[in-house]
């Protein structure tokens, strides 16, 4: 198999790696959380798009036994781990983002540069009070 | 400056690195699209051969999910209740000061309000249809949820969050899980194993419908849950 | 009783169902949620009894979920990996008995009840971890046990809970990204997600999809075990958590990734791959760096939860290095160490939990002079701290004995030399909290106006310091009751 | 080249601009809408190679929830990234 043939069947592998890459450069280098987050969700569709592109064959039917459709079918199982892996992205997604919500609520910025200068709020909560409601 | 400039140069080496064995490791992977692969040969052809029968659902996708796999779909409706649950736990003071900004413009407001019963009944077909045609109590539920979210933001996010009253929106939520315990539970009379759907059809076919709308309407609540916590709804 | 079948699946659904209920039932209550959650705890820990008393008198058994075919269905395995459970729910439910007083101040009142639901749904999704035999189920587990995590660490009400929860929940998100890629790549060479098929199909293939594998899962699930390089969420995470919060991060959830690296060895160990050697002993010199490393930083901390979580590392450290040695008595030894970690680690966060929540101070100076005031949360924290730092007859020293011996029969003295200077740092972090304790007048006015804690924090403080000394003295069973599964996951020593 | 192969690379093209315009705008807003085209143009893919259940899914999901998720935070937390 010559290099450009392995190359042009693998073209939804290599898409996928390379979506994958670009989503950890933003969650890597961007400064704002909320562009992170974004990065995190280009990641994980990525690897959702490669599980699907396990599962998938020429001229597949879709997993669906019905009378009309015949010839191979799709494989149904990595269809059902990705609607799986779609769902847990939403939640973690919908978590990091309340929480940045509050980190814009309490130290003020989404920026990291700009949080890493705010004082180090936990030692001056810490020495303040003394007795009466802990600070932890 | 040059620390920035520096950490996105060793982020790209880092990343050039990475990409090397990543795309020759994936190189070597049987091609996408051969029927032969072992992706196909393996427990799929299983699937597809007697998948249908054994699950009682000519959409194999469903039939995996309800099913084969019942334990990963538990799992599943386990970890949507908990990011509700994880979000409500967290949503500090600064989401409470939730502004409704502009008022939309009637346009948005009417086609809004034509649209939703639509898509409501779109989703509950695409809840119900799950064994026959594609669809299943993932697809549904998120599509509750969008058309919730919609409908919240034409609307007014306190007028669909008073739409049902707070203690029963928790039991909304929860459809997904208490649906899936009382099946799994139901299974060990019936079939003797945990989560064991039975063989008789009629009655395997009730349990899957009860479990789809459990997914369903649990995942579109909890979705729009999702987006009332972060739009600063004090609904839960 | 014990033959029953269905106990297995139970491990991992009554918990996940006690949580989700915990809300639904009690929202409002302050004080319900904690009993319901301890008597869940304790149901749980039941079950694990008897799923223990199966596999010591009848070995390995596993159980088909919904009654399928193995490769068609979910497969659940019990074995001494799963048996970790049962300390897992015994140390979840002491640090449900000690949140009782400590969370109804640092926690909301109308959010009490969801504290409870997550720790409890968190048990469950480390239970399901540890027995599942499949590999999409082990993520999915994975995810419920780390978004619960994620939630806990930034319920706290500190400002700098909320960053260390994103940071934590980032690199979380990260590594099980990975996992799931390698999921998918071993299921695009092998067509199957059950681990004990593909392990046969797989037979250790040198091919570069299957390095991709390997080098995903572990780099996945050292992540979530905090080793060396990629540890830095922990310490932030650990230290804004509320105290019981950061035993079960400490004690449990960093557990897991060890425990799931075992399942990836499992995997990939049985055969010959190029790949395993290359990452055993990158596993061995990274746990020697973490190891030091983390002792020396948790030597120079001023705050004490800070102090703990560096020793966290340290001790992480340690069991990389038993498992990188992958010698029968290193092996055998980190296994231990894991579980002989978890009280005692416990033990100490708890501890400091109590001190924290009585005085308000969380720098050592200042804690000076509490073994008076607050005599037994002061005396299980410096018993504890002892058989940490590795005296013989207590739990920390058996762990360390046997990986050292490992290190010794496999030939490599550094390691060796490493776990001596680690153990003489937390030596010396240790006397100087007991010195801080017992031997200094108090500094501050609230150390000397603090009266001890209530019975609620301090007892589950004791039963630990207490185990921490019963498991060293049953060290010995412990490394037999190990034994066949280090034959299992690393096949016949290399 | 058949006429099928052609519509899933053009697609996936797509996909990558997408992915390296959200890499490379400063807007936030901007990324989230251009997040939005990025999952629709993967329902797409996924639709035309046999797997409806996920493309609907990720339709709804990727296109439809997440990007309000973002614009909502995106509003409260500002539109500029430094």
């Amino acid at each position: 198999m010559t290099v450009v043939s392995s190359l042009a069947s693998h073209i939804d592998y290599l898409v996928a790696v390379s979506l994958f890459l670009t989503g950890a450069w933003i969650l890597l280098t961007s400064g704002n959380l909320v562009k992170k987050v974004i990065g995190l969700n280009i990641m994980e569709t990525s690897v959702f798009a490669f599980i699907v592109t396990t599962g998938m064959v020429d001229e597949g039917a879709p997993p669906l036994v019905a009378a009309g459709l015949q010839g191979p079918f799709a494989s149904p199982l990595p269809h059902a781990l990705v609607l799986t892996g779609i769902v847990v992205a939403v939640s973690v997604t919908s978590l990091a983002l309340v929480l940045i919500l509050r980190i814009k609520a309490e130290l003020g910025s989404v920026e990291l540069d700009e949080i890493a200068l705010a004082p180090k709020a936990d030692d001056s909560a810490g020495q303040s009070n003394q007795r009466g409601s802990a600070d932890e | 400056m040059n620390k920035r400039k520096f950490a996105r140069v060793f982020t790209m080496a880092l990343l050039a690195a990475l990409a090397a064995p990543l795309m020759y490791g994936v190189l070597e992977l049987p091609p996408p699209g051969q029927a032969d692969a072992p992706a196909h040969s393996n427990v799929s052809a299983g699937y597809i051969e007697h998948g249908a029968e054994l699950a009682g659902s000519e959409n194999l996708v469903t039939g995996v999910l309800l099913n084969f796999r019942a334990l990963d779909t538990f799992g599943e409706v386990l970890v949507i209740f908990t990011a509700w649950l994880a979000v409500s736990a967290v949503a500090g003071k600064g989401s409470e000061t939730g502004h409704d900004s502009t008022p939309p413009s009637p346009v948005v407001d009417y086609v809004v309000r034509l649209l939703g019963p639509f898509i409501a009944i779109f989703a509950l077909f695409v809840i119900v249809n799950g064994h026959v045609l594609p669809g299943g109590g993932f697809q549904g539920g998120v599509l509750l949820g969008a058309m919730l979210i919609l409908l919240s933001l034409a609307l007014g996010r306190e007028s669909v969050a008073d739409l049902v009253p707070v203690r029963s929106w928790i039991w909304l939520r929860a459809a997904g899980v208490l649906a899936f315990s009382l099946v799994a539970l139901l299974g060990l009379p019936m079939t003797g194993y945990l989560f064991g759907l039975p063989i008789e059809p009629a009655l395997r076919h009730a349990l899957m419908i009860v479990l789809e709308l459990g997914i369903g309407i649990g995942g579109g609540a909890v979705l729009a849950g999702l987006y009332f916590a972060i739009a600063g709804v004090e609904s839960s | 009783m014990s033959e029953w079948p269905h106990w297995l699946p139970l491990l991992a659904v009554l918990p996940l169902l006690g949580g989700v209920l915990t809300p639904l039932l009690f929202r409002r209550r302050p004080v319900i949620p904690c009993f319901w959650a301890v008597a869940v705890a304790l149901v749980t820990a039941a079950v694990a009894v008897m799923l223990l008393l199966r596999l010591i008198d009848s070995g390995d058994f596993s159980y088909a979920v919904g009654g399928w075919l193995p490769q068609y269905g979910i497969e659940l395995r019990f074995d001494q990996i799963g048996a970790f459970a049962l300390p897992a729910s015994l140390l979840v439910m002491l640090a449900l008995v000690f949140s009782r007083h400590y969370v109804a101040r640092t926690v909301d009142p109308e959010k009490i009840s969801y504290y409870y639901a997550l720790v409890l749904i968190n048990l469950g999704g480390l239970n399901g971890f540890l027995v599942t035999g499949d590999l999409f189920n082990l993520f999915v587990f994975m995810e419920i046990f780390s978004v619960s995590a994620y939630a806990l660490v930034a319920m706290a009400r500190q400002p700098i809970a909320a960053l260390a929860a994103l940071k934590y929940l980032l690199l979380g998100a990260l590594s099980s990204l990975l996992v799931l890629f390698s999921v998918g790549v071993v299921f695009a060479m092998t067509g199957t997600l059950n681990i004990e098929d593909a392990a046969v199909l797989l037979e250790g293939s040198s091919s570069m999809p299957a390095g991709l594998a390997l080098a995903g899962l572990a780099t996945g699930f050292a992540v979530k075990a905090a080793l060396f390089p990629v540890h830095f969420w922990l310490p932030d995470a650990h230290a804004a958590a509320p105290a019981p919060v950061s035993a079960i991060l400490s004690a449990l959830v960093v557990k897991a990734g060890v425990a799931g690296l075992l399942r990836t060895l499992e995997l990939f160990g049985g055969g010959e791959s190029l790949y395993l050697q290359p990452l055993l002993s990158l596993m061995l010199w990274l746990g020697a760096l973490g190891t030091l490393g983390g002792a020396l930083m948790a030597l120079v901390q001023r705050d004490i939860k800070l102090m703990l979580a560096y020793s966290t590392i340290a001790n992480i450290g340690y069991i990389f290095i038993g498992l990188g040695l992958a010698t029968t008595s290193a092996v055998g030894g980190a296994m231990v160490h894991a579980v002989n970690h978890a009280v005692m680690k416990s033990a100490l966060f708890l501890a400091a939990g109590a001190m924290i929540h009585q005085t308000g101070l969380r720098n050592i100076d200042d804690l000076r002079g509490l073994g008076r005031r607050m005599p037994a949360t002061a005396f299980g924290m410096a018993f504890t701290l002892v058989a940490l730092s590795g005296v013989p007859p207590m739990a920390g020293f058996v762990g360390k004995w046997q990986i050292a011996l490992g290190a010794l029969e496999a030939g490599q003295p550094l390691p060796v030399a490493v776990l001596v200077l680690a153990g003489l740092v937390v030596l010396a972090f240790g006397v100087r909290m007991i010195n801080a304790l017992y031997f200094r007048p108090p500094a501050r006015v609230s150390t000397v106006s603090s009266v001890e804690a209530p019975v609620s924090m301090w007892l589950p403080v004791l039963i630990l310091a207490v185990a921490s000394l019963a498991l060293g003295l049953a060290g010995s069973s412990m490394l037999e009751f190990v034994a066949p599964a280090v034959q299992a996951i690393y096949g016949t020593p290399p | 080249m058949s006429p099928t192969d052609l519509f899933d690379l053009v697609l996936l093209a797509l996909l990558l601009t997408c992915a390296i315009g959200i890499a490379r705008l400063k807007d936030l807003a901007a990324c989230a809408i251009l997040f939005s085209a990025y999952s629709f143009f993967l329902c797409l893919v996924w639709a035309h190679r046999g797997a409806p259940d996920v493309a609907m899914t990720e339709a709804a999901v990727g296109a439809g929830i997440t990007t309000v998720l973002f614009l909502t935070v995106i509003a409260r937390v500002g539109r500029r990234e430094k």
